[in-house]
């Protein structure tokens, strides 16, 4: 938090530690707990993870950089129909763009990618940040707090694929021998896993304060 | 015949023959004794002599300066060695005056009043009461003046009492009903007409059948009751008592008195008798002493004030290795730390345990069995609160009734992971009560 | 007989929460303490219901009449999203003493993703409207359900040793995820 | 200007700017949008049906059927869309028939949300090729535990007994819905 | 065929717009209260513990209350000073902010060394629990040891040592009273930074007593009345007190207690200045050295 | 204790007015990492609480109201309007049949559903008028 | 601790405790549990003592890791891994393969009790959350069956729940009493089960309440369904004895950690799980339901004793007399 308080950090610095936050000390999903819905539902598999993740990020650019750039002229009482209206704008975009050209992945990732319009993520930052930031901050936030998110759904997907299909991102990577998971690709392997996932980034956490206390 | 019982409660094993069928023994005097000026619910008695006073056995030594307190009296002739803080059969250090007795015998008695409770003025018994010094000799203390004067809103109708002993090992009761019903009878009366009560009825366990015979053969039928109880701790509790024999539930937070009941123990029977009849104030009771860690276990005369070191040595010395000196029973008393303390007027036994028998390793989580709850005679769910008291929630122990819990410690007992439920209950009913008061400010 | 099989499904087969992964959010949040998790639940099946209504004329008068498939998401969130806040500003001014003994709670569940994952599947499935009402109330009382067991769940681990770093939302997901498993028991059940 | 023009401005200006927005992207992507979805269609038609070329779409009674051709322009095959539940929710499936509707001569599952590795493998072909050149006559059946030995049965899946017998119940169900509206 | 669907779309999506709108204009009659941005930026500024030391619900609390002008800046205990003078910038006061910080001490010298431990306690090894029988130690007001005051300390600034005595660390320590309160004997109290002599001990036993209990204990024999030379000294029921608004070392007492019960603390880091100034430091140092020969 | 919607909720003191206060309370804990909810009007709101003790302007009390009445109010308040509209959507059904209404789809039936959904909060409100003076439904202050 | 004479013991109130403890409470439910894994021994073959091994040794090595892991003090020796360790494997099918037997105990120990804070936490029965794990783990191997040694049916290795289900088989009463069908390795015999948990009955370590509501539920749900369509609904005999309704309602509801501490509570907790069988098993996907059905369950034992919490001596009673 140091980073934020203290004033005159030059702003080049400054939009480096925004981005580099998303990734672990505000990690959306581990450490805000947000977005939790498609990062369970599409995980199954790496690369639903990452295009799921790739299409918040387009999403969430996009739209933090409008919400910025319009923050001012917008009433207080429209501002979250207006808001979701450009992110729902966003999110069809991209919808109308994996049909086109990713029908497959279009159909695993489901009704999730609609779903993004009411992703507290986007919402959340939306207002949390891109509202009250200038364009360039809010974009840099974005990205990082998307890439973040990214990252994370790559790993849980990465996970469940290895586990529940013996490969990652359609690679065999455990042999014949693993007989595979069936439950990682299922509810409640979802929830498990990312409980477990949790656990360790708190564990991690509490390990790396207490190293830095002596 | 019909045995009187309430839900829930244990049966530990009772060892009530260790002593049981001995008879009551003078205690005789010891060298010096130790006598607190708390030895009651309520407000402490100030000092009413000085260091090298010359005192008679009688004599007040202690003023009460409230309503709710009771006079303490020198039980033998001596002489004040001094006047000082001294440790209390309950923990703390209280002031206490120390005499050391001579064999000149003075006496300073009250003066009599009459054996028949049925010619005596109720107004002149209540004073005797007072000026007597006696506190409910069942274990809780309470002046017992106070408890005979209930508010003119809560008429009373039965007076019960309280023969059931149902601790295990303790036969202070037992002996006294054998060995002097008559004077219990007659004390029950002189307290009935205190009360103006309809009826007096006295409460035995089913495991005492001379008691009640006796009881029986002293006492008016059309008098005085005799039920028997089934043999359970804790049957002794008055508010199970009440339940048992009169099925009238004492509130929540409330008192006998409130479903216009009195229970007295048949000591306080007996301290009355003796007080009305020959102006004897309360100096002296009976107290069971027994457990393997004596080698003659036996019930006693003891004057208030003796140590606990001096009737070991009538009950025979000391068996094997002491590990606990317990004041009262085994379920509800209280473990001592020095050998030095005194009675006091609420002790009925002295238990003493080979070290041997209780050194237990630590306690386990709840298993949730739900022992714990089948016995709890107050219907409470001790397993969560000893939960609750573990993990400090103290917020959460209020809405489980912590307050209503009467500490009997069946739950305790019958607890397979041997957790230590009673002092989680103890625990945060102070917890409770300091937010409680911080709340308050 | 349809209608009660949706709500059946809805409720227990397919557990918004515990087997679509919708509204996770507000599970998470609101799970730690039974009062709070009933009445959060009751106002999410509330609005779970009036946007299954609303969207459900949306679909049919709006996007399927003018044949603007594309309008979907944004004509759905909307709509949802400003009625949310209509409906919370109705209902203070009508029943203020009702209103005030629950705090503040609409509001955080004006974009969760049950709301729109309801309107969408309801859309898909081509639900009649009382279909889609009822599929939106079992929604809600499923979502109610799993928030309630939840919360009594971690009332009680409140008051036990777990690991520290499991504590709170790991442990949380940990045992949605032992929720789910115990409701596969009931797959099939609607389709048999 | 009051907030509440300002709001109500806003917000019109705000929807028609996305509806006008969108309907362009729409307009751009609409067409991929589409022929992919004939592609799959067609596949999954040619899939079932082996020897088609060309197929016409026809409707009767509401029930939607692909007739297929050959080069020659005979009628090679018919294409059905059924539908109905499984173990744990909707399976769509194509299948083929031969004209007379006695025999089946492909299926192919379009979509289906069953346990991988369980009910899932009704999406293998092994499982879908074993419903090549069963006979429809009285009705498609299921065996367990054992090889099957008449023209109308296929082998359940082992531990995927519903599955199995719901995809065998959809097919039956949707011939005959077909055969009693021709 | 695209200029109709544009249209279209263009006139669907405005007129749902629209009609929104306006049902939201319409029923926005109800203005929220508006909020000090000040409160915001207060909050920030606070610890974030919401200990409660200050007298609210939480910081939170604590902060729109500082906004409002209704308390002193100086309320924050765990924030101290800085804390404080970050507040003044903020609400622009200009008067000068005095606060004498607070941190907890441990006034019981007996540790397991040092007391005669003559009975076995079997029980929930807490204090409070403990304390309800007496726990381990022949002096009824020493430190029981089961560390109940670490337990509830939200900074990490108490622990116990291997001699079974809590140690405070003054560098963490906020002053937050938490330890005070939870401990059952009270033998934790909060004391000023620049209160630096005390007494460590709490028995009210007298001499022979407190004697045959504990090696370290005051034992009242009024010694340390008698070397005092300030008057800040004074035995009360069997207990040697120092009082601190006589803002002067008792020297000749601290060099005169043959328990040495009365000693010099540890001066938080910071303030070795004031330290050294109330207590003439050399001349206490120079004195002991001579004494220790 | 618990957090019971109101019930525990912390808010600030406006003005204070016979025995009771007005309180200004801000959004719930429950979800203090998404800011969603800042974004719709209200994330803070006013109600009278009444006093058990005098409190001042300015002061920050605790809130609580009878446990019970909390999960009585959210039925009340989100399940009851439900059958409203379950109830309209029949009678718009049998009312279109009697009319022989030759209106297309269950349009008709869904309109009289959400009108009666939004019928259904007159005896709400009559309820909550009475529930006014009703001292369960009383919120009061706890603690400051 | 060697004690002078004077140096007293201080402990409060009770002196003395019963001499039941969750050592003894354990071992004699292992100790029940011994007929009815010996007879699947004998049934089932070997194979099953191996898996009997294999679980209950990765139940005590977990067990013992994370509490080490978590420095906590409780050892192995209360005996409850063990019985972890023993029904897991009791409710598995004969020759599910070994490392499949690994994971399940593994997780049983660490997720379904461990991570809730080890003994007397855990909300799930820990058991019962292997099996379902395994369930969704590897759906193959948990509905493969063989027919045991002493085997009435010849034909198929289908259980009789699953042949009710899929085939419309009903077995004879006589084979599912003494256990002479195909199932999992330790629910086949019903009159051993009986006889093992009479003892812990009569010891009150299991709550009576418990297995009598559930077969009381599931008595009168099966002659109901039964009445009303004897072709489809077998009778509640059948119910009573097939599948893992005794093992599960005597041993697995009856849990004392995961069941409820009230009496009324028992009486509800028993009647639903009922409730969920006779649905699950007649209308469900699955053929058999006790484990889902107890595991649902579980989860709502926290408000079941909240909502049954018995009425305080002396509080809501009319106090006039
Ligand atoms: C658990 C428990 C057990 C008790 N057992 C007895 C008993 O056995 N005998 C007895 O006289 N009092 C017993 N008491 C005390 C009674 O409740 C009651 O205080 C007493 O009988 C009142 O008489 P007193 O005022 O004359 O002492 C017990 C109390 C409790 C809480
Ligand atoms: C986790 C899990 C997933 C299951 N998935 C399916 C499934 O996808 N399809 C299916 O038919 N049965 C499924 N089942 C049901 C069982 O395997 C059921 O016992 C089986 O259908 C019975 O068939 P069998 O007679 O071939 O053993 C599943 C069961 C479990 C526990
Ligand atoms: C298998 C079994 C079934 C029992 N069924 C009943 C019963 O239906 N009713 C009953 O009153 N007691 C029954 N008992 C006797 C109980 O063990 C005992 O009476 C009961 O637990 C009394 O204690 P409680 O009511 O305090 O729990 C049964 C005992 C066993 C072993
Ligand atoms: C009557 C009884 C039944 C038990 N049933 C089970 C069981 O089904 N599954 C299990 O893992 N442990 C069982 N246990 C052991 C123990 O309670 C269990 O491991 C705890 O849940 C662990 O905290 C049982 C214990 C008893 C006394
Ligand atoms: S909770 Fe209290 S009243 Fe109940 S059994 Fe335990 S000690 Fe006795
Ligand atoms: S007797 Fe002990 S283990 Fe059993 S429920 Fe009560 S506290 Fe828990
Ligand atoms: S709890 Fe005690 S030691 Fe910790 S910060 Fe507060 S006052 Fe200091
Ligand atoms: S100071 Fe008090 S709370 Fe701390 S260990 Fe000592 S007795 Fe316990
Ligand atoms: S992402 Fe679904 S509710 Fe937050």
């Amino acid at each position: 938090m140091a980073d934020t308080k203290s004033g005159d950090i030059n702003t080049g610095n400054k939009s480096f530690s925004e981005f580099i936050k998303g990734f672990w000390k505000e990690n959306p999903v581990l450490v805000m707990l947000l977005g939790m819905c498609p990062t369970l539902a599409v995980t199954t598999s790496a690369i639903n993870g990452l295009t799921m993740g790739l299409a918040v990020v387009f999403v969430m650019t996009g739209s933090s950089v409008i919400v910025s750039l319009v923050r001012n002229i917008v009433p207080k009482q429209v501002r979250i129909a207006t808001f979701v209206v450009i992110i729902a704008t966003f999110v069809t975009m991209v919808d109308l763009f994996l049909k086109a050209f990713l029908l497959d992945l279009s159909k695993a990732l489901g009704p999730f990618i609609p779903l993004i319009v009411v992703n507290c993520i986007i919402l959340g930052r939306a207002e949390a940040f891109a509202s009250r930031n200038s364009v360039w901050l809010s974009l840099v936030d974005a990205l990082g707090v998307s890439f973040g998110f990214t990252v994370t759904l790559v790993f849980l997907g990465g996970i469940r694929e290895i586990l529940g299909m013996r490969t990652f991102f359609g690679m065999s990577v455990l042999g014949e021998g693993f007989e595979p998971w069936v439950i990682m690709l299922l509810p409640p392997g979802a929830f498990i896993t990312l409980g477990f996932m949790l656990g360790a980034k708190n564990l991690i956490d509490r390990k790396m304060k207490e190293r830095k206390k002596y | 015949m019909k045995l009187f019982s309430f839900q829930g409660g244990v049966h530990p094993a009772y060892r009530k023959e260790l002593s049981g069928q001995r008879e009551i023994k003078e205690a005789g005097i010891p060298e010096q004794l130790v006598i607190p000026l708390s030895q009651h619910i309520g407000a402490p008695c100030e000092p009413g002599v000085a260091a090298g006073d010359r005192i008679k056995e009688g004599q007040v030594i202690g003023k009460t300066v409230s309503f709710v307190s009771a006079p303490v009296h020198s039980p033998v002739s001596g002489k004040v060695k001094k006047i000082e803080k001294s440790f209390h059969p309950l923990g703390q250090k209280v002031l206490s005056v120390i005499i050391q007795p001579d064999d000149e015998g003075a006496r300073d008695y009250m003066k009599p009043l009459g054996k028949n409770a049925s010619e005596l003025d109720p107004k002149d018994i209540l004073t005797r009461i007072t000026d007597a010094g006696i506190v409910g000799m069942g274990g809780a203390t309470f002046p017992a003046h106070v408890k005979f004067s209930p508010p003119k809103d809560k008429p009373i109708d039965t007076l019960i009492i309280n023969g059931c002993e149902c601790e295990p090992y303790l036969t202070a009761d037992h002996r006294l009903m054998v060995e002097m019903p008559e004077y219990i009878i007659s004390g029950a009366k002189m307290i009935g007409k205190v009360l103006d009560v309809k009826e007096i009825v006295i409460a035995v366990e089913s495991n005492k059948p001379d008691a009640v015979e006796k009881l029986e053969k002293a006492g008016d039928e059309r008098d005085i009751l005799c039920v028997l109880t089934k043999t359970k701790y804790p049957q002794g509790a008055e508010k199970m008592l009440i339940k048992a024999v009169l099925n009238r539930e004492v509130p929540s937070g409330g008192l006998p008195m409130d479903v216009g009941v009195v229970v007295s123990n048949v000591g306080t029977a007996l301290a009355v008798c003796e007080s009305v009849r020959d102006g004897k104030p309360l100096i002296e009771r009976v107290v069971t002493v027994t457990g393997n860690g004596v080698k003659n276990p036996g019930n006693f005369f003891v004057k208030i004030g003796t140590p606990v070191k001096h009737l070991i040595e009538q009950a025979g010395g000391t068996a094997g290795n002491i590990g606990k000196c317990i004041m009262g029973g085994p379920m509800m008393g209280i473990a001592q730390a020095s050998l030095d303390v005194p009675v006091i007027k609420g002790t009925s036994g002295i238990l003493i345990m080979q070290e041997a028998d209780y050194m237990q390793e630590g306690y386990l989580p709840c298993i949730k069995c739900s022992f714990c709850v089948q016995v709890c005679p107050v219907n409470l769910l001790p397993s969560k609160l000893s939960v609750i008291a573990e993990a400090r929630r103290w917020d959460l122990a209020d809405s489980y009734g912590v307050n209503d819990c009467i500490e009997c410690g069946c739950c305790d007992y019958v607890c397979p992971g041997k957790r230590p439920i009673v002092q989680f209950i103890k625990t945060a009913k102070i917890k409770v009560r300091e937010i409680k008061e911080r709340e308050k400010k | 007989m349809e209608v009660i099989l949706i709500f059946i499904s809805a409720v227990l087969v397919n557990n918004f929460v515990l087997s679509y992964f919708l509204g996770i959010c507000p599970f998470i949040g609101v799970s730690d303490r039974i009062e709070s998790a009933v009445s959060m639940g009751f106002a999410v099946t509330f609005v779970l219901t009036l946007s299954a209504a609303i969207t459900w004329l949306i679909n049919r008068y709006i996007l399927i009449a003018l044949n603007v498939p594309f309008l979907e998401y944004v004509s759905y969130i909307i709509v949802i999203a400003s009625l949310v806040q209509f409906v919370e500003m109705f209902i203070r001014k009508t029943s203020k003493t009702l209103y005030d003994a629950l705090g503040i709670y609409l509001p955080l569940i004006t974009t969760n993703c049950a709301i729109l994952g309801l309107a969408l599947f309801g859309a898909l499935r081509d639900y009649s409207f009382i279909e889609n009402i009822v599929f939106g109330i079992g929604a809600g009382i499923g979502f109610t359900l799993a928030l309630v067991v939840m919360a009594g769940i971690r009332e009680e681990l409140d008051l036990a040793d777990v690991p520290e770093s499991l504590k709170g939302a790991a442990i949380t997901l940990i045992i949605a995820g032992l929720l789910a498993l115990a409701f596969m028991g009931f797959a099939g059940l609607i389709s048999a | 200007m009051s907030t509440r023009v300002k709001m109500i401005l806003i917000l019109t200006l705000f929807a028609s700017i996305s509806g006008g927005v969108l309907s362009i992207v729409y307009l751009f992507s609409s067409p991929l949008i589409e022929a992919n979805l004939l592609e799959e269609l067609k596949k999954s038609i040619f899939l079932v049906v082996p020897n088609a070329k060309d197929y016409d779409e026809k409707v009767i009674d509401e029930i939607t059927y692909f007739e297929c051709r050959d080069e020659s322009g005979s009628t090679v095959g018919i294409a059905l869309p059924a539908r109905g539940n499984g173990y744990q929710g909707v399976i769509k499936l194509m299948v083929g028939l031969t004209p007379d509707l006695s025999r089946i001569t492909g299926i192919k599952v379009l979509e289906q949300i069953e346990t991988p590795g369980l009910g899932g493998r009704i999406g293998e072909d092994s499982f879908q090729n074993q419903f090549k050149g069963v006979q429809t006559e009285p009705a498609v059946e299921y065996v367990k535990n054992r090889e099957p030995e008449k023209d109308t049965e296929i082998q359940a899946i082992t531990g995927a007994t519903i599955s199995s017998r719901s995809i065998v119940s959809i097919i039956n169900k949707n011939i005959q819905m077909l055969k009693d509206a021709l | 065929m695209g200029i109709t669907i544009l249209f279209v779309s263009l006139a669907s999506m405005g007129g749902v717009g629209l009609i929104l709108a306006v049902i939201l204009a319409v029923a926005d009659k109800k203005l929220a209260v508006k909020e000090d941005p000040r409160v915001e930026k207060a909050l920030e500024m606070l610890p974030g513990a919401n200990c409660g030391a200050c007298g609210f619900a939480g910081c939170g609390a604590f902060a729109s209350a500082i906004a409002a002008g209704k308390v002193s800046v100086d309320g924050c205990k765990p924030g101290g000073i800085d804390v404080a003078r970050k507040l003044t910038e903020l609400l622009g006061l200009d008067e000068a902010v005095s606060v004498s910080p607070t941190v907890a001490r441990v006034f019981c010298s007996g540790g397991i060394k040092e007391t005669v431990m003559d009975k076995v306690y079997n029980g929930i090894r807490t204090c409070i629990s403990a304390n309800l029988i007496g726990g381990e130690k022949a002096c009824l007001y020493s430190c029981i040891g089961f560390g109940d005051c670490c337990e509830v300390c939200s900074f990490d600034a108490i622990h116990m040592d291997e001699n079974g005595l809590p140690v405070v660390d003054l560098n963490k320590c906020t002053g937050c009273g938490e330890c005070v309160k939870a401990c059952p004997r009270n033998i934790i109290g909060l004391t000023g930074y620049d209160e630096v002599v005390h007494v460590y001990c709490r028995s009210f036993d007298k001499g022979p007593v407190a004697k045959k209990a504990c090696k370290v204990g005051c034992i009242a024999c009024k010694l340390c009345e008698k070397d005092d030379e300030t008057g800040a000294v004074k035995v009360i029921d069997n207990l040697a007190v120092v009082d601190h608004e006589v803002n002067k070392a008792p020297v000749g007492s601290i060099r005169r207690c043959p328990t040495k019960v009365i000693r010099v603390s540890k001066p938080v880091s910071g303030y070795e200045d004031e330290f050294k100034e109330k207590i003439q430091l050399e001349a206490f140092e120079e004195k002991k050295a001579g004494t220790s020969k | 204790m618990f957090i019971k919607g109101i019930n525990g909720e912390e808010g600030e003191v406006i003005p204070v007015h016979g025995n009771s206060a007005t309180v200004k309370i801000k959004a719930n804990k429950a979800c203090k990492k998404c800011n969603l909810c800042e974004q719709v009007s209200s994330t803070e709101m006013v109600v009278v609480a009444f006093m058990k003790k005098p409190v001042k302007k300015g002061e920050k009390v605790t809130l609580s109201i009878q446990p019970g009445t909390v999960v009585k109010s959210a039925a009340i308040l989100y399940i009851l309007p439900l059958f409203g509209l379950i109830l309209g959507y029949y009678l718009g059904k049998f009312a279109g049949s009697l009319l022989h209404l030759r209106l297309k789809g269950e349009l008709f039936p869904a309109a009289v559903a959400i009108v009666s959904l939004f019928l259904s909060f007159i005896p709400i409100r009559a309820y909550d008028r009475r529930k006014q003076k009703d001292s369960r439904f009383r919120v009061y202050i706890k603690e400051s | 601790m060697a004690n002078e004479q004077n140096s007293l013991i201080l402990s409060t109130s009770p002196h003395i405790k019963s001499d039941e403890s969750v050592r003894k409470i354990m071992l004699s439910v292992n100790i029940t549990l011994v007929p009815a894994a010996a007879f699947s021994v004998y049934q089932f073959g070997l194979y099953t003592l191996l898996l009997y091994a294999v679980s209950i040794a990765t139940c005590l090595v977990s067990e013992y890791v994370v509490v080490r892991l978590r420095k906590r003090t409780f050892t192995l020796n209360d005996g409850s891994a063990l019985v972890t360790g023993i029904l897991l494997v009791m409710v598995l099918p004969p020759r599910f393969p070994a490392y499949g037997v690994v994971l399940g105990a593994f997780v049983s120990i660490v997720i379904g009790k461990q991570i809730f804070g080890g003994l007397g936490n855990n909300i799930f029965n820990p058991a019962l959350i292997g099996r379902a794990f395994l369930a969704a783990t590897y759906p193959v191997h948990i509905s493969q069956w063989i027919l045991p040694r002493m085997s009435a049916a010849a034909v198929s290795g289908a259980t009789p729940l699953a042949g009710m289900k899929f085939d419309g088989i009903v077995t004879p009463f006589s084979d599912l009493f003494f256990g002479t069908v195909s199932g999992s390795i330790g629910e086949t015999s019903a009159i051993l089960l009986i006889l093992g948990s009479l003892y812990l009955l009569m010891k009150k370590y299991i709550k009576w309440r418990i297995p009598a509501s559930i077969f009381v539920t599931v008595i009168v749900l099966g002659e109901i369904f039964h009445l009303i369509n004897p072709a489809k609904f077998p009778g509640p005999v059948f119910h009573l004895f097939a599948g893992g309704l005794m093992i599960g309602a005597l041993y697995m509801a009856a849990d004392m950690v995961t069941s409820p501490i009230t009496k009324k509570g028992c009486v509800i907790y028993g009647c639903a799980i009922g409730l969920l069988v006779i649905i699950i098993r007649l209308f469900g996907g699955l053929a058999e339901g006790v484990m889902y059905a107890i595991l649902f369950m579980n989860a709502f034992v926290p408000l079941i004793n909240r909502a049954t919490k018995p009425r305080i001596f002396g509080t809501g009673v009319n106090h006039e007399y």
